[in-house]
């Protein structure tokens, strides 16, 4: 490491720890806030931040928002409560199902991606500066800036220290697995893979179940416990119960406008990816379906008219929430959920141990990334999946976000965007922009192209195809 | 009816008078620092040109990434829209338009009835804009109007391989250094800009009737090049290709 | 025409004269471009092994259209020969999961050329006896597979051949190597590179009798002056011109630990057995590629073994844009390396762009200059 | 008895001509098409300046973008590259210096130099958005400002402006758009300023920095862009008794007197 990162980067604080300081104050929201209220506590906080919390606060989804970041909170809190607990804290990646780690009395998940995009969000700096170091490290540039900012973090400042990390990437994502190598290397701790046979065919998903099946005995063996039957079933009893919420939100997606407000899709996989399994977990959708049926009802929709009904097929953009989401909702533009929704939770036969573990293995293998980029073949297994939701959700229009590093997505890109065309005549728009760094392309240029294409291409459209019925 | 269509990019404005679907008269200046004085002066240009005043207009039709900078017109449209109805009016038989313009190359998708199906924007990298054109340029002593006269003195070929403008900037010294002609190297310059213009073209992934637009789209040591890669017909844009824009804005002025 | 100069005089050709003549008498040529594909089961079908190389190809506009700018040059160079029709020679391809732009290169080739024999060999990301298993069953796949398309019967007996082929091959490399390694080299970094690349153009059987022919003529040969012994390591290139610039400026590439160097034989001997167990365990094991998640401390002890064998001054990191594997790699390289007192220059470089010469020029000739060349 | 050093690189051309007692002269010009021109003008200008003649310059070395063509020609005896000549000149000029940061025309280097002046470790900028002189030169011209001007009329800032656009071919047109939209030259400029700043600073990550740590190269006299690097990089930047474009050309005539002399 050069001279740079030992002497000057240690003063700063890492991500987890300035993150756990900025949940606890969804805790301090009353339950019931006026907007004044709310300006009262913006007022106060770091310019990025109260960016972030604006979009989250939003009149129209406030009282969720804050259910999803009381959750968050209790999601952090307890990692760092882990230690005294007795606990191991696991650091995984988003597409490992963290309801596999509920389910061990003695562990507890952190997600890599979420902290990375939790800092974005409430960050003074966002991610930047972290990602700046990692780089002074010679990482390269076009690595992924969600990882980035992650070993920026975990390098260069002084931040909690998971105990083990879980790879899942190999197979699926290059960067990501190389990232976590090299972290564990760095920081010193053991590393569990589990690797994504690239092979749909019967020999491949046993394989895959085997692997699985290794990992964990693996994590048994770390832990030193053995899963409990018991446990297991209470953990996926909630995994099954918010698989079913899961779907209900799903088929909400399906009325015009869309009742579901944009931001969900963030907070969906958010929890996805962390509490899966856990009853917070199971609370926090519940309270997103009663808003969104309540909507419903109401007929509420933020613009005049729903003018386009977007699938992002990757991966959605958040360095600038209320510039993304709300701005979009705010100019009749539905985003339907980004590729990160498309898990395709199913529920799992709780009779046995056995039926559990394979019922888990079959989740793990269908995560965002792990389904589509580790399949036999990335472009035809992402395409279809993406086909699939167009034609669930009457989406007109596919926009992809172009994020930089990913260079899986990005050489499926064309394929999916002519064969898109070609099979369903839905349009893709590809953008050029990196998901964590605004540095990259500002939101403004990107407002700007999504509104050329929805006034140049959607809306043509959907008057046409209206038209012919 | 007479109308008048303004299209004001990052390098040109460009201005047309048109009467009927017909283009009476154009005018085109350079985009500095004081937008509002220029286009007004532009205005009058074009209009006397026409031999008419701003009375005899019946409408106005604003674009280009500074429309938003003048309070003009009584329609305004975004470039793709303009460039899109300029195309499927003067050469109705295109379906895919290639415009070059100084930020950006966007390829254009029509439809039968000339309505736009789809369209992709390359605007992240210079390479292949005008501007980088205009660098490179600098970089070779050469003005954009003198590129093609320039590049056709070429007698041998310069390969310009990198695809970052700022590294060509520095091939183009190198091969300065290196005492290579300097047609020739802007003959390279040329020949690289044309293969963007081809992998845009085939991203869509079928090659039809098409067209160039967009400063860019004038030069002959640009387009030539890539029309020998380019499968499909080739539709020559019928008046100055810079001015695609501002007449989609003027037609547009004239549809209301 | 000796040897080295017959394969010099074709080195940086894609359809050389031999395949052509190879083609001519009706033989068969199988394209893949992973060291992680086990040649010897193609060489035992009766057909051309084919490694899919650019040599520094410069255009990429065919390959950008399907392709990314955010993806590695060295696929969009190969891609594009494989759609401007460099590459209709191939009768098939064997793609590996090499790593992500590779797979992004494989699928996009494939979508739009749609090769009636278009294999894929899938390779595990880590060495565990459960994944030895796993690649030991797909090499059969890939056995069954070719001799099911090509109708000829792969036997035992002629795996074992192909195997004893190779290890022979293997064996004469080392040879080279060492001549090229030793105290008072007798061949230059281009020429092993040359070589090697080359070689992985032809019939195994053909390129062992032109590495007998290399090796005499050049068993007393001596390369001309240079300032400093340097190794050469980092992500796939075959960008023979750039190791020739970098010895035409007094730097000697003495040794490399690169997949078109050293990585593609060095340690695939031994072993005995079932032939396509043999061959599941040389290849996964002995990858020394960073696509393999969990065996860095192998490749870091292979890299230093072949420094100090070569007994270098310093080392060059090349790798090109985009390569994430390699450029996380470089990190740990570079600062494991200078631990152990061995100069790092790290170059990341446009693969096969000319702009960057007159830069790497500056880089190098300061290294050279830094380490006292 | 005089030893010389030629830099050329590729927007200016340098020579120095030193003896046992240092530095007795030097001489900067714009650069001709061809560097072997401008290293035979501007070490001519400078010798008869000097009324010195050839025959007086007992060892000649070239350094900088052509440096290989002007020792063909010549009119050098040997070559160096502009990354050992910055870190020599820089060392002899104050012998505490650690770091040297060079921003050239066509690319910008940290060079970190050991107790004895020695090359220890270096760095070129490899990024598409490379933080050049050539950048600031467009960015200034744009502006309508001389180089100079573009770090002096920033100082007067409160709100540097956000470069957003990482392509700095794509900058200058952000640039224009600000002045369009009527913000103040001081404002763009030291956002011009701040980016370019910024790029540096990574590269000086990149290679690790160690003090005393100086600038050198035309960019060196933006007084804005040397603020900005202290401010990002919490330094002090160390001041040349001598211009500092001059410091490439001064380590190859440093080099010429240890070779020939």
């Amino acid at each position: 490491m050069t001279a740079m990162a030992a002497h000057e980067l240690k003063e700063y604080e890492g991500l987890i720890n300035r993150l756990s300081q900025v949940v606890k104050l969804s805790d301090a929201f009353p339950d019931q806030m006026s907007d004044e209220g709310l300006e009262g506590i913006l007022h106060f906080l770091p310019s990025n931040l109260a960016g972030s919390m604006r979009a989250f606060l939003a009149p129209r989804i406030r009282d969720v928002s804050i259910e999803i970041l009381k959750t968050y909170g209790a999601w952090l809190d307890s990692a760092f409560r882990a230690g005294e607990e007795g606990k191991k804290v696991f650091l995984i990646p988003f597409n490992f199902p963290p309801e596999v780690i509920h389910c061990f009395e003695g562990a507890w998940p952190v997600t890599s991606e979420v902290l990375s995009t939790l800092g974005v969000a409430s960050l003074e700096g966002q991610g930047e500066r972290y990602w700046d170091y990692a780089m002074g490290l010679g990482l390269p540039d076009s690595a992924c800036s969600a990882n980035m900012i992650e070993v920026g973090s975990a390098l260069t400042a002084v931040d909690f220290k998971p105990d083990v990390i879980i790879s899942d990437c190999l197979g699926s994502c290059d960067i990501n697995s190389k990232t976590h190598e090299f972290l564990a290397r760095y920081m010193d701790i053991p590393l569990l893979f589990l690797e994504k046979t690239v092979d749909n065919s019967e020999r491949g998903i046993n394989q895959y179940y085997l692997y699985f099946k290794t990992l964990v005995e693996e994590v048994e063996e770390f832990l030193g416990e053995k899963l409990d039957e018991e446990r297991m079933r209470e953990v996926i009893g909630n995994a099954n119960r918010a698989s079913e919420l899961y779907w209900e939100l799903w088929d909400l997606h399906k009325y015009s406008p869309c009742p579901v407000p944009n931001i969900f899709s963030l907070f969906l996989y958010g929890i996805r990816y962390t509490m899966w399994g856990t009853e917070d977990a199971v609370k926090a959708i519940e309270a997103m379906v009663d808003k969104c049926s309540e909507r419903l009802k109401k007929g509420e929709y933020p613009a005049e008219m729903e003018v386009a009904r977007a699938i992002w097929s990757y991966t959605s953009y958040y360095f600038d929430m209320a510039g993304f989401f709300n701005w979009m909702e705010e100019h009749g533009i539905t985003h339907l959920g980004d590729g990160l929704d498309l898990f395709f939770p199913q529920v799992i036969d709780t009779t046995s141990r056995e039926t559990m573990i394979r019922g888990l293995a079959e989740i793990a293998r269908n995560m965002p990334m792990t389904r589509q980029m580790g399949a036999s073949s990335m472009s035809v297994q992402w395409l279809d999946d993406i086909i699939w939701a167009t034609r669930e959700l009457d989406a007109d229009c596919v926009i992809y976000c172009g994020h930089h590093s990913c260079k899986q997505t990005w050489s499926g890109a064309s394929v999916m965007r002519s064969e898109l065309m070609k099979r369903t005549k839905i349009p893709t728009l590809i953008l050029q922009g990196d998901s964590w760094i605004g540095r990259m392309t500002p939101m403004s240029a990107l407002q700007e192209t999504i509104e050329e294409f929805v006034n140049n291409v959607v809306k043509q459209r959907r008057t046409t195809v209206r038209a012919v019925g | 009816m007479k109308c008048l269509g303004l299209d004001i990019g990052s390098l040109f404005s460009k201005a047309v008078v048109m009467e009927d679907g017909e283009v009476l008269s154009s005018a085109v200046i350079d985009t500095t620092g004081n937008v509002a004085d220029e286009v007004d002066s532009l205005i009058d240009a074009v209009l006397s040109a026409a031999g008419i005043t701003r009375d005899d207009l019946d409408g106005m039709g604003v674009t280009g990434r500074g429309a938003d900078m003048v309070e003009l017109g009584d329609v305004s449209k975004d470039d793709v829209s303009c460039i899109g109805k300029a195309v499927s009016h003067l050469v109705p038989d295109v379906s895919l338009v290639l415009d070059m313009g100084g930020q950006s190359i966007t390829s254009i998708l029509l439809d039968e009835e000339g309505d736009i199906m789809d369209f992709m924007r390359n605007d992240k990298c210079a390479s292949g804009s005008g501007k980088f054109l205009e660098v490179m340029g600098g970089a070779l002593g050469v003005k954009i109007a003198e590129l093609d006269e320039f590049a056709g003195r070429a007698t041998k070929k310069v390969s310009i391989s990198s695809q970052c403008g700022v590294f060509v900037e520095s091939e183009v010294v190198t091969h300065l250094n290196e005492g290579e002609d300097a047609a020739a190297i802007t003959a390279g310059v040329c020949e690289s800009v044309a293969k963007i213009v081809i992998s845009q073209a085939l991203k869509f992934g079928f090659q039809d009737d098409y067209t160039f637009t967009g400063g860019v789209g004038k030069l002959k040591s640009v387009t030539d090049r890539a029309r020998q890669r380019i499968r499909g017909a080739y539709h020559e844009f019928p008046c100055d290709p810079q001015l695609a824009g501002a007449i989609g804005a003027a037609l547009f002025a004239e549809e209301r | 025409m000796n040897a080295l100069q017959c394969l010099q005089s074709q080195s940086t050709d894609i359809f050389t004269e031999y395949v052509r003549d190879w083609k001519e008498k009706g033989g068969k040529v199988l394209g893949y471009a992973c060291v992680a594909t086990p040649v010897e089961v193609i060489e035992a079908a009766g057909i051309l092994p084919y490694r899919i190389k650019a040599f520094g190809h410069p255009d990429t506009e065919l390959g950008d259209a399907y392709l990314a700018r955010f993806n590695c040059r060295f696929c969009r160079a190969c891609l594009q020969l494989g759609l401007d029709g460099t590459y209709d020679f191939l009768d098939g391809i064997i793609e590996t999961n090499g790593c992500d732009h590779l797979r992004g290169m494989f699928e996009n080739w494939q979508h739009v050329k749609g090769y009636e024999f278009f294999h894929y060999l899938k390779v595990p990301h880590f060495v565990r006896e459960d994944s030895l298993d796993y690649f030991e069953e797909e090499l059969s796949l890939m056995r069954q597979a070719i001799s099911k398309y090509f109708g000829v019967d792969i036997t035992d007996e002629a795996l074992l051949k192909a195997i004893k082929t190779y290890d022979e091959i293997q064996g004469k490399l080392k040879k080279l190597y060492a001549l090229r390694e030793q105290a008072r080299p007798a061949v230059t970094g281009a020429e092993v590179m040359q070589i090697i690349c080359t070689g992985s153009s032809l019939r195994g059987e053909d390129f062992g009798a032109l590495l007998t022919g290399i090796l005499e003529e050049k068993a007393n040969a001596s390369v001309p002056p240079y300032r400093a012994r340097l190794m050469l390591l980092g992500s796939a290139t075959d960008e023979i011109d750039l190791v020739r610039e970098m010895e035409a400026q007094g730097a000697l590439i003495a040794t490399d630990a690169l997949c078109f160097g050293s990585r593609s034989f060095w340690a695939r001997a031994g072993g005995k057995g079932d032939p396509v167990r043999l061959l599941a365990e040389r290849y996964l094991s002995h990858l020394f590629c960073p696509r393999m998640f969990t065996e860095y401390q192998e490749r870091w002890d292979y890299i230093l073994e072949t420094a100090r064998r070569a007994n270098v001054d310093g080392a060059v990191i090349v790798y090109n844009k985009f390569c994430d594997l390699h450029g996380v790699e470089a990190v740990s390289q570079r600062m494991d390396l200078e631990k152990n007192g061995i100069p790092v220059l790290v170059l990341e470089k446009d693969y096969g762009s000319q702009a960057d010469t007159g830069r790497i020029k500056t880089r190098v000739q300061a290294f050279l200059e830094r380490i006292g060349g | 008895m005089y030893f010389a050093g030629i830099d050329v690189g590729s927007l200016t051309a340098q020579a120095v001509v030193i003896n046992d007692k240092g530095i007795k002269s030097f001489k900067s010009i714009g650069v001709k098409p061809n560097p072997v021109d401008s290293a035979q003008t501007v070490i001519e200008m400078l010798l008869s300046e000097d009324r010195l003649s050839w025959n007086d310059i007992k060892f000649c070395v070239s350094t900088g973008y052509g440096r290989e063509q002007v020792q063909a020609r010549g009119l050098a005896q040997d070559n160096m590259s502009e990354i050992s000549c910055h870190g020599l000149g820089a060392f002899w000029i104050c012998p505490e210096v650690r770091t040297v940061v060079d921003i050239g025309g066509q690319d910008a280097k940290v060079i970190r130099i050991g107790a004895n002046g020695e090359l220890v470790d270096f760095v070129m900028n490899d990024k598409c958005a490379a933080g050049t002189g050539r950048f600031l030169e467009v960015q200034a011209r744009t502006l309508g400002l001389a180089l100079d001007e573009l770090g002096v009329i920033a100082l007067s800032s409160r709100n540097a402006l956000e470069l957003s656009n990482r392509c700095s071919i794509f900058c200058e047109t952000e640039v224009l758009h600000y002045l369009q939209r009527g913000h103040s030259k001081a404002d763009i400029a030291a956002g011009v300023n701040r980016a370019m700043a910024e790029r540096v600073a990574a590269l000086v990550r990149r290679v690790g920095m160690e003090n005393e740590v100086t600038m050198s190269g035309g960019v060196a006299k933006n007084v804005a862009v040397r603020a900005e690097l202290e401010r990002i990089l919490n330094i002090k930047l160390v001041r040349y008794g001598v211009d500092s474009q001059i410091v490439g050309a001064l380590g190859a005539a440093l080099i010429a007197k240890r070779m020939g002399g």
